[in-house]
């Protein structure tokens, strides 16, 4: 974090300020409508009345400047590798990816010339979903695992590997 | 003298406030910069050329015309809270503002500055 | 049944000697077709003879004579096919004329359907019938895209759904499914998970890969050259529109 | 007045009223649009040539994640093509589930429809209503075949299961709430000022152009032409059901609206009918056996209306197991060739009008 980060040996301050900071981002993960196929119903019904990820302050944001988290959900053709590449390097830091169904986890049923056989290719993943299209609650699943990883993260010298790239 | 203390403080409040916020994050955010976070977002797509183009003039008009008639109801303000103590020298003042920027808002209506042509 | 009945089968097992079709088979009952009379009146010997399988009407025609036939289907009152549902390329490989391209027309007003099927070799170009029925414009351009079959007259024949710089027609038989690995775009592992942009992957070789590196020669982190030799470059003429 | 410069905006692959991966490239001038140039194929992951190297049962779960807002009549359109190539019939029970499947399917297509089509232009309540009532079918398809979107629910031949104890009641019970809240969308769209003004006389597009561009479904019947496969062609058992074809000739975005929002009401009528109609017990599949074999040289085309229009498949048999092209004309690739000619001369703001009104689905058109 700026003049802060990678300063201070891990002690009281540091834990501190990670607590403040972790809860903070956790707790309002902007995800990028990234929606590519199938798996893009499935993350609008999660959006929707019932599924409803308002309550884990997961806000659906349209441009890569106000969002922390990419949900990439869908097939990544190579037609969309470029671009999907762009989009993420476009998206402020900290930010994190989400690689939502086998699709872009791992080019699922399609072994074809036109698909990205996983997105892990383009952008690194942070937490993969497995389904075709995997559940909304399977997307809950992996949005609490991402809250569990971001409560990891700390500022202190040695770091974790996230934000000492 | 005196009297305008609290305005003075009140100025140096918003000061201090923007400036702590903004500096108080430039030290706490992560600094990464690279050439694509620096260009343009457009969709996702790398953009054809400078977006900083000559707009349509369009855009232009129907600012004006909105910053005209937002001024006016600004100037409503000052009378509606004074209106008891005006009486009717002040209502008969106010109609005639009024009905000049109605005529101006004809005028403009009929020339077309509202339609988007 | 159809002409090219002695096809060598490509890659496929050979076919075991099919069900002989009885005298009454109800699949391959004729199907009476006003259409086909009006056309062998109208144009005679233009089509070939039809042929009926499950109630459906195939008509062979000649590449020379697709546009007038085409032409006489759609404005003969009693045809009168306004919908050209689908316009679909094949690849036959093996065959002198490699490529089938067929016509699924559909008459609203007499509620009938016809299939027109044209053969047209590697290098020869068809003539485009977007004059004719205008939605014809995507599907030539999808059969352009995926088979490299060419449509002379076709407003702007560019490919649709691979992207423009892709080398190779997808839907041919000697295309492997999986494609060329170096022809994907891919990233060092160091560019994914450093934050810096640099595009190119050294693997990446051919025409895609010269398009690629003129395309961020300057920029910061501009790409080296790629160390393969380029690819045998397909005649691809993907018109450059910056995407 | 003054020759302002024209100004080139691109409408991306990343976009939340896109409907998935289309892009367009706008030429403005100021706020009107003088040109539009669609490009797709952001999602187009070879389905076709995938399906050269699969045997007949295999390619059905690939017509899923083709359509994957309206899955059973993907399934349906090629399942009716094989069966068709192999001359194989099926019998009446399964033709029953297969239509009360394909309705209750197309109800959901068009309640995601009119969810993401009036979301985009402004009227934020209307997704959050119409995902609850999507929710309740897709609990339905859920209990039949076990998935909420990529059913692969339908068998060369049949279908293969009944439906479980308790669905009928299930869904009878959703007919009739459904009804209710199909009322309250009526109440709440069609008479409101800001979407008549946002829908009348947007996308403008008459019968003979539609059908030069071959565009079918909604769009055309919205332009005055009753044209219907259900209707023209029959297949599965609609010949026996009673139902009529909304059509509608106002040729713009509120008619479209109108005519899809008439045939919602339409398929529950014809789930109802097909829910008494159908034989108690009776065989579900046609042909025992996996083997597919049709005879050589042989090309089929089978086509289906789906929500979007004419849903076909083109077969063509080489004599062994594997079809040797399986070409899927899938009507959202046809129907985005309006989008151009509807969007030129309108405002910037139409162009997201006229993307929810063509309905157009990305896998579907990419393939």
């Amino acid at each position: 974090m700026g003049l802060i980060e990678g300063r201070m040996h891990p002690g009281i301050v540091t834990t501190t300020v990670d607590a403040l900071f972790n809860w903070a981002r956790k707790n309002s993960l902007w995800p990028m409508t990234f929606g590519l196929a199938c798996c893009a119903i499935e993350m609008m019904a999660s959006g929707a009345s019932r599924f409803d990820f308002d309550r884990l302050g997961v806000v659906f944001r349209a441009s890569p400047r106000q969002s922390d988290v990419m949900i990439v959900s869908g097939t990544v053709c190579e037609k969309m590798a470029p671009v999907l590449k762009r989009l993420y390097d476009q998206m402020p830091e900290p930010k994190w990816v989400i690689s939502m169904g086998i699709c872009s986890t791992a080019g699922g049923p399609f072994p074809t010339y036109s698909v990205v056989q996983g997105v892990d290719h383009l952008v690194p993943v942070d937490v993969a979903v497995a389904g075709c299209p995997p559940r909304p609650e399977a997307l809950m699943h992996a949005v609490l695992r991402l809250q569990d990883k971001i409560s990891e993260m700390t500022i202190a010298r040695s770091g974790s590997p996230r934000l000492s790239a | 003298m005196i009297a305008y203390l609290p305005v003075l403080l009140f100025i140096l409040a918003a000061i201090a406030f923007g400036a702590v916020n903004l500096s108080l994050s430039w030290i706490v955010r992560p600094a990464r910069y690279d050439p694509v976070k620096m260009a343009p977002y457009e969709c996702g797509i790398e953009s054809l050329h400078d977006p900083r183009q000559r707009h349509s003039v369009h855009y232009y008009l129907i600012a004006v015309l909105f910053i005209i008639f937002d001024v006016e109801t600004v100037f409503l303000f000052p009378w509606a809270v004074q209106y008891k103590i005006l009486g009717w020298f002040g209502f008969v003042e106010m109609s005639v503002f009024i009905l000049i920027l109605v005529i101006a808002y004809l005028y403009a209506w009929k020339k077309g500055a509202l339609e988007w042509v | 049944m159809p002409t090219d009945d002695t096809r060598p089968p490509a890659g496929t097992p050979p076919p075991e000697e099919a069900p002989a079709p009885k005298a009454q088979d109800p699949l391959l009952a004729v199907v009476p077709c006003p259409a086909l009379e009006r056309l062998q009146e109208g144009l005679p010997g233009r089509v070939g003879e039809p042929h009926f399988f499950a109630g459906e009407v195939t008509l062979t025609v000649a590449m020379e004579h697709l546009l007038e036939v085409c032409e006489f289907l759609r404005q003969d009152p009693a045809c009168c096919f306004e919908l050209l549902a689908d316009l679909t390329g094949t690849d036959f490989l093996g065959e002198e004329k490699r490529f089938r391209v067929v016509y699924h027309l559909a008459s609203l007003k007499h509620g009938q359907r016809l299939r027109l099927r044209t053969q047209v070799g590697e290098g020869e170009s068809l003539a485009s019938v977007t004059p004719i029925w205008p939605g014809a414009d995507w599907f030539e351009r999808e059969a352009y895209d995926l088979l490299g079959i060419r449509f002379d007259g076709h407003p702007r024949l560019v490919r649709i759904l691979m992207p423009d710089d892709w080398v190779g027609h997808p839907l041919r038989k000697d295309y492997p499914l999986p494609g060329y690995p170096e022809h994907h775009l891919r990233y060092r592992t160091a560019d994914v998970t450093r934050r810096s942009y640099v595009d190119i992957s050294w693997k990446v070789s051919g025409e895609r890969a010269a398009a690629i590196v003129k395309k961020y020669k300057g920029k910061s982190g501009a790409p080296e050259s790629a160390p393969h030799a380029p690819m045998p470059a397909d005649t691809t003429n993907g018109q450059k529109n910056g995407s | 007045m003054f020759r302002t410069q024209e100004m080139e905006v691109n409408m991306g692959p990343q976009h939340p009223s896109t409907h998935g991966v289309l892009r367009l490239e706008l030429r403005l001038d100021g706020e009107r649009i003088v040109d539009a140039w669609p490009v797709i194929g952001y999602l187009h992951r070879g389905i076709e040539k995938l399906s050269e190297s699969k045997e007949f049962i295999k390619i059905t779960p690939y017509t899923d994640r083709m359509d994957y807002v309206c899955a059973m009549s993907g399934n349906l359109a090629y399942v009716g093509a094989v069966e068709k190539l192999c001359g194989v019939t099926v019998p009446e029970k399964a033709g029953y589930i297969r239509v009360i499947m394909v309705e209750l399917n197309r109800i959901a297509s068009h309640l995601l429809w009119l969810a993401t089509h009036a979301l985009d232009i402004g009227a934020m309540s209307i997704f959050l209503y119409a995902f609850r009532e999507r929710e309740m079918i897709l609990d339905l398809f859920e209990a039949y075949c076990g998935a909420r979107l990529t059913y692969n629910a339908f068998r060369i031949s049949g279908v293969p299961a009944d439906l479980p104890p308790g669905w009928k009641e299930e869904c009878t019970g959703f007919l009739k709430l459904y009804r209710q809240r199909h009322h309250e969308y009526e109440q709440i769209l069609s008479g409101n000022r800001m979407w008549l003004k946002r829908t009348q006389g947007v996308g403008y597009m008459d019968a003979d152009q539609c059908l030069a561009l071959s565009v079918t479904g909604p769009v055309l019947r919205a332009a005055g032409v009753a044209r219907d496969l259900r209707k023209d062609e029959p297949y599965a058992v609609y010949d026996q059901l009673d139902f009529d074809i909304p059509v509608d000739d106002g040729c713009d975005t509120y008619a479209r609206y109108l005519v899809r929002m008439a045939e919602m009401l339409q398929s529950a009528r014809m789930v109802e009918q097909c829910l008494e109609k159908m034989p108690s017990e009776g065989p579900l599949m046609g042909m025992k056996g996996r083997k597919m074999r049709p005879r050589k040289d042989e090309e089929v085309y089978f086509a289906i209306e789906g929500p979007r229009g004419e849903q076909g498949v083109y077969l063509i048999s080489d004599g062994t197991d594997l079809p040797y092209r399986c070409k899927f004309r899938n009507s959202s690739f046809a129907n985005l060739q309006a989008l151009a000619p509807m969007v030129r001369g309108g405002l910037v703001a139409d162009v997201v009008a006229v993307i929810g009104t063509l309905d157009i689905v990305l896998g579907d058109s990419d393939r």
